[in-house]
């Protein structure tokens, strides 16, 4: 190993007991970083990328044990380290950590000036004035406006995007010379997730920092990591140099999860690969690779003996039994044929079957205790309509009013103006039943969408049961045919939703959402809360189903991937508005709106060597209570002007896109956005 | 936060408008005050005579506005029972329930506190066990019966402190503990639970990444936030104390306000029981609002909103 | 006012979300009830407390053949015998006899029936009354949580125990009466925890589903977001049946609860209170039984809570 | 600790800790000059005039002085402020009165002062508890000379010099007028108030002005201290660890086991307070109701096993009451039926008044639980069902005063008089809640013989409404009471016969 190692970690354990048996979260894995290099380990939930991350600090949860040959930070083993001596030279002193949750990592009690001047009181002799000084210059110097006045604030008068920043800048108090961040951005919108690791980069460059970067994305691990780990089930199934291990992945797994991320194969219209099967729970003795129940390639030898690790050249290896070569490379699953109804636009002109007009949504809200109520437009005069068979995709960033939209259109929200039209009747004037039969809905979270007291069976027949079709046994049969169609195996119909998987669950979902046959289905982020590969295996589903049961979606997300991937036309929400809506390759390739734009940009596909863009956003989603005059994304835009202060644009037909801009017409490159509008810096955005 | 305190005011006072004329109606209907003025063994001529003099022949609502009418003048009448200004009454009662309150409060927080944050530094380990096997104790002792078993050994078996009265410190020790200990076992779970939040929070991790340790850790950094829980709890048991020492109080024949509540329920001295409950919500609810603002001091959240 | 009621019942509040959160790992593969009982052969506390409340249930049930004497025979001329262990103790009178010469074991065994049908008598009491309301004002919301609320804070101001006797004293003393009275004030905790699990539930996306498919506000509340409360409700009955047993016994002890000759282990206290300087077991027995049931029915609350409470993700 | 008492192995135990620990404190009061008593029940005020309670005529004793007093030998009614007094009429007494007595505030007593007090009383609007007392029978007191006063009374009245002497003690004139007193008494009697703290104690010095003519002048102790604690195993625990010196109305069980240890005395007198239980022949709750019938009253009063409960229950020197007032008070000598224990001829009077299988009623009570439920107990064995409705005195009254009970046990203590129309005339009088008889001749039989002052008259009078009482088997007589007080061997306490404690005789023994 090279002597310019900052850190050099050697098999490296993490057992966590728990009420049955020892779960083996990290396995004895080997790491080695450079100084002022970036590692990034990529792995799906449950793989133990967060484990590691705490261990080299010992930060684990008190039930946690941890065992290392060596944990090697520039000449002192940390794993032979005493608690105190951590705490006192090497936590917030020469290691910096940032965590994911930006909401609830900050101590909502204590202002962020003592929050980030204790830090170096704590560590150093200096003076409550030197450690403010430093406070404001780093809060200046990852973005935070007026960052003086910040000291005083606290955490919960920040937004997400804010709180992320205080918390870099916290971690570089004391310049570390190694900064672990763990999952720094998932929690975070896209556009916001861009301008962070932007800055983490920058800032990484500038001090000259070592930095370790987890993350489950691919595309984010692409721009912003020198080197790469990818986890599986607690061991580092791959590692070497970023642009090597994704362009020429060996392991199978390495590949597995690059063919689920959509368009990464440079295919919308092409189906997804998929890895069959679930992440095994690491407890007992591990036999044989851990991969080799989901292994398409997995042999005999790969159920019984631990494979070797296989080195390529220095610093790049895999663990493998038999890893992908160029030769061999072939798609994981076993279809892949493309999907006709995404191909292209049919030619015959459909029936439209929703039509959202001017709709609006009102709530009024209360902030705190001692506060006054307050109206907040979710939905302001939103229009729409849907084809039957299409997929429209609603894009937007959270708080945007997309879920409220959603659950609009489905009559569960009555709208405070205009109306929702389901075949040509208002939703409102439609009594449930009837309605329930036209349109159904699928949710985001496969957790909270199954009710945990009712088995698998209740659930997806009982739409048949609240309806009175069939018979008892009828309905029985028809479950079982619709769980047959979802890809639920039957021995499931009795089980509970804690005993089955994300994907199941959400398979389960989707079976009752469709076991009445709806025209419509909205899918309210029906995959966000799954990892990649089963991410895909449900895309898939939901493409399949639509062709077999000629359904219309309308396909509500935030990931521009998976628009891309399976929208026919696509409309983008911005602070409860329509900015733009046409024609997914139009809107995708050509987008008029700046907005859709920072969007467009903001999406990081998987392009090693690339950097993170700059977007020229200034700012953070604002609070929709605080609705900025004339067009609301005015405080944002790079190119707004006074028109755009004063009045709000309407919508215009461009092309064959419908843009809410004043200066959609004009046409401004994809890159080299004019650069950021420094005066723009006065959308003070705020809390949820 | 004005307005808060405002509307906070407000509430309370329709809960004190709402309770006390609930039990006005309830004593009107049941009982017979003018007999219990009387006494047991009046003559008839006698109760007649005061019940027309009490006006107990008016309707309830009647009785009730009068009343009211009083206590907004600050008059909260006459005790039926003992014949003098209630407020002298409740001024002469007052003291010791206080006393009481504080000193059996005292009592809870000196054994829950430090168990309960034992308990959560160290948790499913002896001292989390012990602490627990406290709290669950004491939440099945009935506390008339643990004041027995104190008298007993306490105060005659080995004559440390006096049976009863409330004259001295001495007086107090026995009956703070038994009340302090009927509120070890909310307050000793709170502490620990909250504790045990505060500590796996994010937040935590955050210091702990930061170099905070040991007791830094624990003062500087999870103990405000453990607090919050805690204030509401002591508000709400301090609330519960000053109004409703019933049985501490009986058993050791201490002359405090439960004891006077509980007298004048029997003797129907409705006067009495009226200013009294009136005076329990009205501190309860000025306790919880007091503890509403501890919070909102200690916590910025609450604060701005 | 949120925050009274937090205050109030927080900690068993916290002690439930607690550990739900100690659970975190899930038997995968087996069903909620399988996995609750798997936990429930493995837990110490509950065993023993399951093992007390049996013994004390199948006296109670049985009482009438179990108890060697008619609880209600006088026997004047044998009264205050002591226990047998004590000098003068009789063998046919095995914890000797009370005041009136009635057996005392006979009356200890019958007051377990006293109690045990007050604590559950109460509390179901209390949790129909706490889960409705809960369940409405944590599901409809808007002027119907503004009157349960208020309802609240008026129950929890005024000083229970006091209220409780003033209500008994007014109706007038008996079983049914106390049963009612105690369970009519005791139902702010299920209340609280059922209004905050269901205002948690209501904004679940199976909520939402139910609603998509045509479902009425009234089927959902019942059939999809009721039988997500019952472990809760269920740990909250028991601490519930424990509170009730203690405020009956306290109820009893100063005059106000169950009357006369009926035995109750608090009337029982305060009948041998005067002479607990000599004859000490008056006192002690009766306060033993109490105890030991309580602390079994709390043990049993403790137990159930954390053998039941669903895992969930978060 | 003394060995006579050969008993049991835990009370000895007991006894033996206490014994280790009671001289720490015994002589404690003896060194201080202070009498410690416990009161069971809160005084409301000190003032006689305005209280109706027992502990207060205990109170008035020391503090007040009256025209009269009742002798605690003879329990006749003596002068005590009056040097002596005469019957000029049926309805004029002329009193002569002391002209050494001193009230507290040093000022001397005066003939005004007397007339003062009584048209005080006698004032309807000055609702003095007294006032309905002397109202019915005074009709003006009058000055006749300085040291002279004049009663005219509206009807001859026997009870004149009783009523003087147990409820009027004298007034200051323009006590009530004057809104400056800081003292909370101004009486005449042998001690004077210290200070009076409602429901907790009451301290009293002894008065050295005292005049000297008195019969219950140069009283032995300095100070006395009455402490409320209304529990009764409080008193016990505070009289075992010294923290009082007297305990009053112990319970029989309670002194039994006290008495056995050393420096602890128990004393035992008598109480002019009986026990009964009423029926509601006047069929006041129902007029179905089963008591209207004879035999079933009678079979009432032969199922209760009064010899039993009062041998057990009551002791000490209680005995079973034949008749509706007790023995020792004038003109209680009624011969009419006695009802002897036997629940097999209860039952055959229930069967032969209609109702064999019994029928089912509450029994009100508000004291002495034990006994209701003894009651109840033997009810039940002769196959009524019967529900014992144990309350407070203020829930009883109501109830009894609304007529809507069936049957009631109670007790009365007739003000520690010792004649009958303190007893069975206050509850057959005509108007009288307690009066559940509606017996419109007994009314009339027992107005006679309040207003009749001859005494052989009075007692044949008696004598007629006691038996019929009997023959109509309207109340169940229960028992006389007994007084068990139990003290500090240091003090001298002459036990007094009419269950009125006179502290002023107390003394410390040498």
């Amino acid at each position: 190993m090279s002597t310019a190692s900052i850190l050099d970690i050697r098999e490296l354990s993490v057992e966590i007991p728990t009420e049955s048996s020892t779960l083996k979260a990290v396995r004895g894995i080997s790491l080695d970083l450079k100084r002022g290099e970036t590692l990034g380990i990529v792995g799906e939930s449950g793989s133990g990328k967060s484990m590691t991350a705490l261990a080299i600090m010992n930060l684990l949860p008190p039930s946690a044990k941890r065992a290392a040959a060596c944990i090697n930070f520039d000449g002192n083993n940390l794993a032979q380290a005493s608690e105190r001596q951590l705490a006192r030279d090497v936590r917030g002193q020469r290691i910096g950590m940032i965590f994911q949750e930006p909401m609830t990592s900050l101590n909502p009690v204590y202002s962020i000036g003592r929050q980030l001047t204790e830090t170096m009181t704590l560590h150093r002799d200096v003076s409550a004035a030197t450690a403010e000084a430093r406070a404001v210059h780093l809060l200046e110097k990852v973005g935070l406006p007026d960052p003086a006045s910040r000291l005083k604030q606290y955490p919960h008068e920040l937004s997400g995007g804010q709180r992320q920043r205080v918390m870099i800048a916290m971690a570089l108090m004391n310049e570390p010379e190694l900064l672990i961040a763990d999952e720094p951005t998932t929690a975070l919108d896209v556009t916001i997730q861009a301008q962070i690791l932007h800055l983490l980069r920058d800032l990484q460059q500038e001090l000259g920092m070592s930095m370790i970067l987890i993350t489950h994305d691919l595309g984010v691990v692409s721009r912003a990591a020198d080197k790469i780990a990818v986890m599986y089930a607690g061991d580092i199934v791959e590692t070497g140099n970023t642009t090597e291990v994704l362009k020429d992945p060996r392991h199978p797994y390495t590949q597995g999860l690059l063919e689920c991320v959509p368009g990464y194969r440079n295919g919308a219209a092409q189906r997804l690969g998929a890895i069959p099967g679930i992440v095994p729970a690491m407890t007992g003795t591990v036999q044989g690779c851990a991969f080799a129940s989901r292994c398409p390639r997995a042999v005999d030898l790969c159920r019984t003996d631990v494979p070797p690790r296989e080195a390529v050249s220095p610093g790049r290896y895999y663990v493998c039994h038999d890893p992908v070569t160029h030769d061999t490379a072939k798609p994981l699953t076993v279809e892949t044929a493309a999907h006709e109804g995404a191909a292209g636009p049919s030619q015959l002109p459909k029936p439209t079957v929703l039509t959202v007009e001017q709709v609006s949504c009102t709530f009024s809200v209360r902030r705190g205790l001692f506060g006054k109520r307050k109206p907040l437009k979710a939905l302001n005069e939103v229009s729409l309509s849907i084809e039957k068979g299409e997929i429209l995709a609603l894009v937007g960033e959270s708080g945007c009013g997309k879920t409220t939209l959603s659950r609009t259109i489905m009559g569960l929200q009555s709208p405070s103006g205009g109306s929702v039209i389901l075949n040509g009747q208002r939703i409102e004037d439609l009594p449930p039943l009837q309605r329930a039969r036209m349109i159904q809905p699928i949710f985001q979270d496969p957790y909270s969408s199954l009710n945990p007291r009712k088995t698998i069976g209740d659930i997806i027949g009982k739409p048949l049961a609240v309806h009175r079709i069939g018979t008892k046994a009828e309905q029985r049969a028809h479950t079982h045919r619709m769980m047959e169609l979802v890809g639920l195996p039957a021995r499931v119909f009795n089980s509970y939703p804690d005993q089955l998987s994300g994907g199941q669950r959400q398979r389960a979902a989707i079976g009752r959402a469709l076991i009445m046959n709806p025209e419509v289905v909205i899918c309210d982020e029906p995959t966000s809360a799954l990892d990649v590969s089963v991410q895909a295996q449900i895309l898939n589903l939901l493409l399949d189903l639509r062709d077999e049961l000629d359904l219309t979606y309308l396909f509500v997300t935030h990931n521009l991937s998976v628009v891309e991937h399976m929208a026919d036309r696509v409309a983008v929400m911005y602070l409860g508005e329509i900015v733009e809506c046409g024609d997914r390759d139009q809107v995708m390739s050509d987008p008029k709106h700046p907005y859709t734009r920072a969007l467009m940009d903001s999406a990081l596909s998987i392009s090693p060597g690339e950097t993170v863009p700059d977007l020229g956003l200034s700012g953070d989603f604002p609070n929709p209570i605080n609705r900025p005059s004339g067009c609301s994304f005015h405080p944002r835009c790079p190119i707004a002007e006074q028109q755009c202060r004063d009045k709000a644009p309407a919508s215009e037909l461009i092309d064959t896109t419908l843009v809410k801009c004043w200066k959609a017409g004009v046409s401004v490159g994809r890159s080299g956005n004019p650069s950021i509008n420094e005066s723009n810096n006065n959308m003070e955005e705020s809390a949820p | 936060m004005l307005n808060y305190v405002l509307r906070r005011g407000f509430m309370a006072l329709l809960v004190a408008l709402t309770v006390s004329f609930g039990t006005f109606a309830l004593f009107h209907f049941a009982t017979d005050p003018a007999q219990t003025i009387a006494g047991e063994d009046a003559p008839q001529e006698m109760v007649d005579d005061i019940r027309e003099q009490y006006g107990f022949d008016r309707p309830v609502s009647t009785q009730y506005f009068n009343w009211l009418g009083g206590v907004l003048r600050g008059d909260f009448g006459e005790s039926f029972f003992w014949k003098q200004p209630v407020v002298e009454l409740i001024q002469e009662h007052a003291g010791v329930t206080v006393m009481l309150a504080l000193a059996s409060l005292s009592v809870t927080i000196l054994i829950a506190l430090p168990l309960g944050i034992s308990a959560a530094l160290r948790p499913n380990t002896w001292v989390d066990r012990f602490a627990l096997s406290t709290a669950v104790s004491a939440q099945a002792v009935p506390n008339f019966w643990l004041g027995l078993m104190l008298i007993i050994v306490f105060a005659v078996t080995f004559p440390i402190f006096p049976v009863s009265g409330d004259s001295t410190w001495r007086h107090f020790v026995l009956p703070a503990l038994v009340l302090g200990a009927s509120s070890v076992p909310a307050v000793m779970r709170l502490t620990r639970t909250g504790l045990l939040d505060v500590l796996s929070s994010d937040y935590i991790r955050t210091a702990r990444a930061k170099g905070f340790i040991g007791y830094r850790l624990i003062l500087q950094q999870a103990l405000r936030n453990a607090l919050l829980p805690i204030v509401s709890v002591l508000a709400v048991q301090l609330g519960y104390k000053l109004g409703g020492s019933v049985v501490t109080e009986s058993v050791f024949s201490m002359n405090g306000l439960g004891r006077l509540a509980v007298e004048s329920i029997f003797n129907s001295d409705i006067p009495t029981v009226q200013s009294l409950i009136l005076i329990f919500v009205l501190t309860f609810v000025l306790l919880t609002l007091a503890a509403d603002l501890i919070n909102a001091w200690l916590d910025p959240r609450i604060r701005m909103g | 006012m949120m925050t009274i009621r937090e205050a109030v019942s927080g900690s068993s509040i916290a002690s439930v979300e607690h550990s739900d959160a100690e659970q975190s790992t899930v038997n995968l593969g087996m069903s909620p009830t399988r996995a609750a009982l798997m936990r429930a052969r493995k837990h110490q506390g509950l065993k023993i407390a399951l093992g007390i409340l049996l013994v004390m249930a199948v006296f109670a049930v049985f009482a009438p053949w179990l108890a060697p004497h008619d609880p209600y025979l006088q026997t004047l001329s044998l009264r205050m015998l002591p226990p047998v262990w004590v000098e003068g103790g009789q063998w046919e009178y095995l914890l000797g006899t009370d005041h009136l010469g009635r057996d005392y074991l006979s009356r200890i065994i019958y007051g377990a029936r006293i109690s045990m049908t007050i604590g559950i008598g109460a509390a179901s009491i209390g949790a129909l009354i706490g889960v409705t309301l809960g369940l409405l004002a944590g599901y409809f919301g808007g002027w119907l949580d503004q009157a349960v609320n208020f309802l609240v804070t008026c129950q929890l101001a005024v000083p229970s125990l006091l209220l409780i006797m003033a209500l008994v004293f007014v109706i007038g003393q008996s079983i049914t009466v106390v049963i009612f009275v105690i369970g009519a004030t005791h139902w702010v905790f299920y209340l609280v925890v059922t209004r905050f699990a269901t205002l948690r539930l209501r904004e679940l996306d199976f909520v939402a589903a139910a609603s998509a498919m045509g479902c009425s506000r009234f089927q959902i509340a019942v059939r999809e977001v009721l039988p997500n409360l019952v472990n809760q409700i269920m740990v909250i009955f028991t601490l519930e049946v424990a509170v009730a047993i203690l405020n009956e016994a306290t109820l009893s002890f100063l005059g106000l609860g169950i009357p006369s000759p009926t035995p109750s282990w608090g009337l029982m206290i305060a009948e041998g209170k005067t002479a607990m300087f000599f004859q000490p077991w008056l006192v002690i027995l009766p306060g033993v039984s109490l105890f030991i049931l309580v602390i079994a029915v709390n043990l049993l609350g403790d137990g159930v809570r954390d053998v039941t409470v669903t895992n969930r993700r978060n | 600790m003394k060995t006579r008492y050969p008993d049991r192995l835990g009370r000895r135990l007991t006894g033996l800790f206490l014994a280790c620990v009671l001289p720490l404190y015994a002589c404690a009061d003896q060194e201080t000059d202070t009498l410690v008593v416990a009161f069971s029940k809160p005084l409301t005020t000190v003032d006689r005039l305005y209280s109706i309670q027992r502990e207060g005529l205990i109170l008035s004793r020391l503090t007040d002085d009256g025209l009269f007093f009742v002798d605690p030998k003879t329990l006749e009614f003596e002068p005590l402020a009056a040097a002596s007094y005469e019957w000029v009429t049926d309805t004029q007494l002329d009193i002569t009165l002391r002209d050494d007595v001193i009230f507290h505030d040093g000022s001397r007593l005066t003939a005004e002062d007397v007339v003062y007090t009584f048209e005080w009383v006698l004032d309807e609007d000055s609702d003095t508890s007294r006032g309905p007392v002397i109202q019915r029978w005074l009709d003006s007191v009058e000055t006749l000379a300085p040291g002279r006063v004049r009663f005219n009374l509206k009807l001859p009245y026997p009870m004149a010099l009783r009523d003087m002497a147990v409820s009027i003690p004298l007034r200051k004139k323009g006590t009530y007028e004057d809104e400056t007193a800081d003292a909370p008494l101004n009486g005449i009697g042998p001690y004077k108030v210290v200070s009076f703290s409602a429901g907790r104690e009451i301290v009293l010095q002894r008065f050295e002005d005292y005049y000297e003519g008195s019969p219950k002048a140069g009283p032995a102790i300095e100070h006395m201290k009455f402490r409320v604690i209304p529990d009764q195993g409080t008193q016990q625990a505070e009289l075992l660890s010294g923290g009082i010196d007297l305990m009053l109305d112990v319970p029989p069980d309670v002194a039994d086991n006290v008495s056995h240890l050393p420096n602890v005395e128990r004393l035992e007198g008598n109480d002019i307070r009986i026990g009964y239980v009423t029926l509601d022949a006047a069929a006041n709750s129902d007029p179905d109701t089963p008591f209207k019938h004879l035999k079933v009253r009678q079979a009432i009063n032969h199922a209760i096993n009064r010899e039993e409960i009062t041998r057990y229950l009551v002791r000490g020197s209680a005995e079973v009451v034949d008749f509706a007032c007790h023995p020792r008070q004038f003109g209680c000598d009624g011969n009419g039926p006695r009802y002897r224990f036997d629940p097999v001829k209860a039952k055959q009077l229930l069967a032969e008044a209609g109702y064999p299988n019994g029928f089912s009623f509450d029994l009100w009570a508000y004291r002495e639980k034990i006994i209701a439920e003894a009651i109840v107990n033997d009810l039940k064995a002769v196959g009524l069902d019967v529900q014992l409705r144990y309350v407070k005195l203020n829930v009883f009254s109501k109830v009894r005063n609304d007529k809507d009970m069936e049957a009631f046990f109670a007790s009365y203590g007739s003000g520690g008089t010792a004649d009958a129309s303190a007893s069975t005339g206050v509850h057959f009088a005509r108007n009288s809640a307690r009066n559940y008889s509606g017996d419109e001749a007994l009314a009339d039989t027992v107005l006679a013989a309040e207003r009749t002052i001859d005494p052989g008259e009075r007692q044949a009078l008696y004598r007629q409404a006691l038996n019929r009482i009997a023959e109509q088997a309207y109340w169940v007589p229960m028992f006389s009471y007994s007084q068990n007080y139990l003290l500090s061997p240091e003090l001298e306490f002459p036990v007094p016969k009419d269950g009125v404690p006179r502290f002023w005789q107390a003394s410390w023994r040498q």
